[in-house]
């Protein structure tokens, strides 16, 4: 096999496991319950499928001007999804909406055994 | 039959536009009318834009090679300023949304005729005692 | 096929998002989902080969347009009344959609080369922008030198409204503090 | 937003960004997808962040309202007037071949011009747009505090206006 099949190879392999980390994202995104565990979702969609996408196309890219958009494109969205994430975060801290106290529950559980 | 497969597309683009249609003649809140008209413009924009396509064609940016096949670049350049256009107004439209509710307290299209009504029916009722008493 | 396939799941997708903001109460949501709307349909125009639609209608109906609707529901009430189907708009809207199936069922195919659209000034203008103008880019091409005329009524249109929506809301410039200023000089003089 | 360092720090890097990107569109608009219309609303996007994060005023102070209003009116101007003056040099109106030494280069010139009209123009109207959403709450206020001080009678208005706006300073 040539090295060129194998960048192909990982290229391709990562486009899979991007599509699938963006699904399950969403999933996460739909069904976990309040905005802090929803971020979770909204972070594995950030930064593990767009990334894995775009390391995949860096992979398969045919030229090098698309792979210097492909880095731009890259460190944009390392710089802003984030952040984004942070500013919702924020948003919702500053607005008084507490988590849904599962964990404390959970705890007081563990403190009753 | 066969023309009917090959016109999926814009089936498909109707109905969309029939849910933008629906939302700005049934809602009675303003801002979801204009959401729903946002929706229907886009859906038109659609349409326009489903008509420029040409199979197995490219987008309109020339590439040198005499063989190649390019989407019609008319519709686009029709639609391109018709979007920056549609926000334009859409600002003009919630600016007016804005300024109903200060002077009326509601954006609902309902009571906003309610209260309407009954400014007219007072105004009426002190030109007639106006005229009586004159 | 492969066309078929992802033209109906976009368009399906954007048909979910909007009967889910026609649905929702809270206007927040059904902004943000707006914005969601044109995000999808900027991607609809890159499979149907409208790069510059979709770029603007990423930038605009995304960007600016949530931008400007969320500034809205600052001023004004975030929720909407609960409203029950109006079945006389239902049955409006239905009528309306049967009528323009049967008028699309006259247009030519899908993606037709021979469509009497792609016959008329459209070569025209690719040959021309190739040799009378020299820029690879048409759409740029026939929106500032073919149809230059368009454009300048567009962005006149654009400059009324910034004009209309500043006459409407006013306060951008702030003429009234230097009123107050020079009011309050005046009273002074009256004072002394 | 302002006391936030992350998004401090972070909008520093991307307003730039951004900009410079609005500025690649716009010229790069010949070769590629672009053009006035995208870099104009990519260029106010700028504008609209930086008054998110750092504050209404700020944001007032960097693109300020009277500059902004003549920049409209100069971008519809500017496309106008290259319409002039091919009008003066002979052709057509916006018929751009004569304005460069060869049609062709003509053609370049006035497409460069009007593309940065509508660019001009589309980049301060979002701005305006959203300075004017955005700021409908202060205008009301002021507005009020006109009225009041205009209802008061003069002598009690003054020293009144006077105080709240020592308040409003310290």
């Amino acid at each position: 096999m040539s090295a060129l099949e194998i960048t192909q190879l990982i290229g391709i392999a990562s486009l899979l496991i991007g599509s699938l980390a963006v699904i399950f994202g969403a999933l996460g995104l739909l069904r976990l319950g309040d905005v802090y565990q929803r971020m979770h979702g909204a972070g594995i969609v950030d930064t593990g499928g767009a990334g894995l996408i775009l390391f995949g196309l860096l992979m398969l890219s045919p030229d090098w001007t698309v792979t210097v958009r492909l880095i731009l494109i890259g460190f944009i969205l390392v710089m802003t999804g984030p952040t984004a994430t942070h500013a919702i975060a924020r948003a919702v801290r500053v607005s008084d909406q507490e988590p849904d106290n599962v964990s404390e529950t959970k705890t007081k559980k563990r403190g009753r055994g | 039959m066969s023309s009917l497969a090959g016109q999926w597309n814009y089936f498909l683009v109707i109905a969309l536009m029939m849910i933008g249609f629906y939302a700005v003649i049934a809602r009675g809140n303003m801002v979801k009318k204009m959401v729903g008209l946002t929706i229907f413009q886009t859906s038109v924009f659609m349409l326009y834009i489903s008509m420029g396509k040409v199979s197995n064609g490219t987008a309109p940016i020339l590439t040198g090679d005499p063989q190649t096949l390019y989407a019609n670049p008319l519709p686009h350049v029709l639609i391109l300023t018709a979007i920056v256009v549609g926000v334009a107004t859409t600002a003009v439209g919630y600016a007016l949304i804005i300024r109903v509710y200060e002077s009326y307290g509601t954006i609902e299209d309902d009571e906003l005729i309610k209260m309407i009504e009954a400014e007219d029916a007072e105004d009426s009722e002190d030109m007639n005692g106006e005229t009586q008493s004159a | 096929m492969s066309g078929f396939l992802v033209n109906a799941s976009l368009i399906s997708l954007l048909t979910l998002i909007a009967i889910l903001a026609l649905r929702l109460h809270r206007l927040f949501a059904v902004v943000m989902l707006s914005g969601a709307f044109s995000l999808v349909a900027a991607t609809l125009f890159v499979v149907l080969d409208a790069v510059d639609v979709a770029f603007t209608e990423a930038a605009v109906g995304a960007g600016i347009s949530s931008i400007l609707a969320l500034a809205t529901l600052s001023l004004v009430p975030a929720e909407e009344k609960p409203h029950s189907i109006a079945f006389v708009p239902a049955f409006l809207a239905l009528a309306t959609a049967l009528m323009l199936a049967v008028a699309v069922t006259d247009l030519p195919a899908f993606g037709d080369v021979n469509a009497p659209i792609h016959n008329h000034v459209a070569p025209e203008f690719i040959k021309g922008s190739a040799e009378d103008i020299g820029i690879p880019n048409v759409v740029t091409s026939v929106l500032a030198s073919y149809r230059g005329y368009d454009t300048l009524g567009e962005t006149v249109v654009i400059f009324t409204a910034a004009i209309a929506v500043l006459l409407v809301l006013g306060g951008y410039t702030r003429p009234h503090r230097r009123k107050i200023k020079s009011r309050k000089k005046g009273e002074d003089k009256n004072a002394g | 937003m302002q006391d936030d360092p992350v998004i401090r720090v972070v909008s520093k890097v991307m307003i730039p960004t951004v900009m410079l990107f609005a500025l690649y569109v716009q010229f790069h608009g010949d070769y590629g997808p672009g053009g006035g219309f995208q870099a104009g609303v990519i260029f106010a996007s700028a504008f609209v962040l930086n008054a998110m994060i750092f504050g209404l005023n700020r944001g007032r102070h960097v693109w300020p309202a009277n500059l902004n209003l003549l920049a409209i009116c100069a971008g519809v101007l500017l496309y106008g007037l290259t319409g002039i003056a091919s009008l003066f040099l002979g052709a057509n109106y916006l018929d751009y071949d004569v304005l460069g030494a060869t049609a062709k280069s003509g053609q370049h010139i006035g497409i460069l011009l009007v593309e940065f009209g509508v660019g001009l123009t589309v980049a301060s109207v979002m701005v305006a747009l959203f300075f004017t959403f955005a700021g409908r709450l202060t205008h009301i206020r002021l507005m009020s505090k006109m009225q009041a001080h205009e209802e008061a009678s003069p002598p009690a208005s003054k020293t009144k206006t006077k105080a709240k706006k020592a308040g409003g300073r310290s």
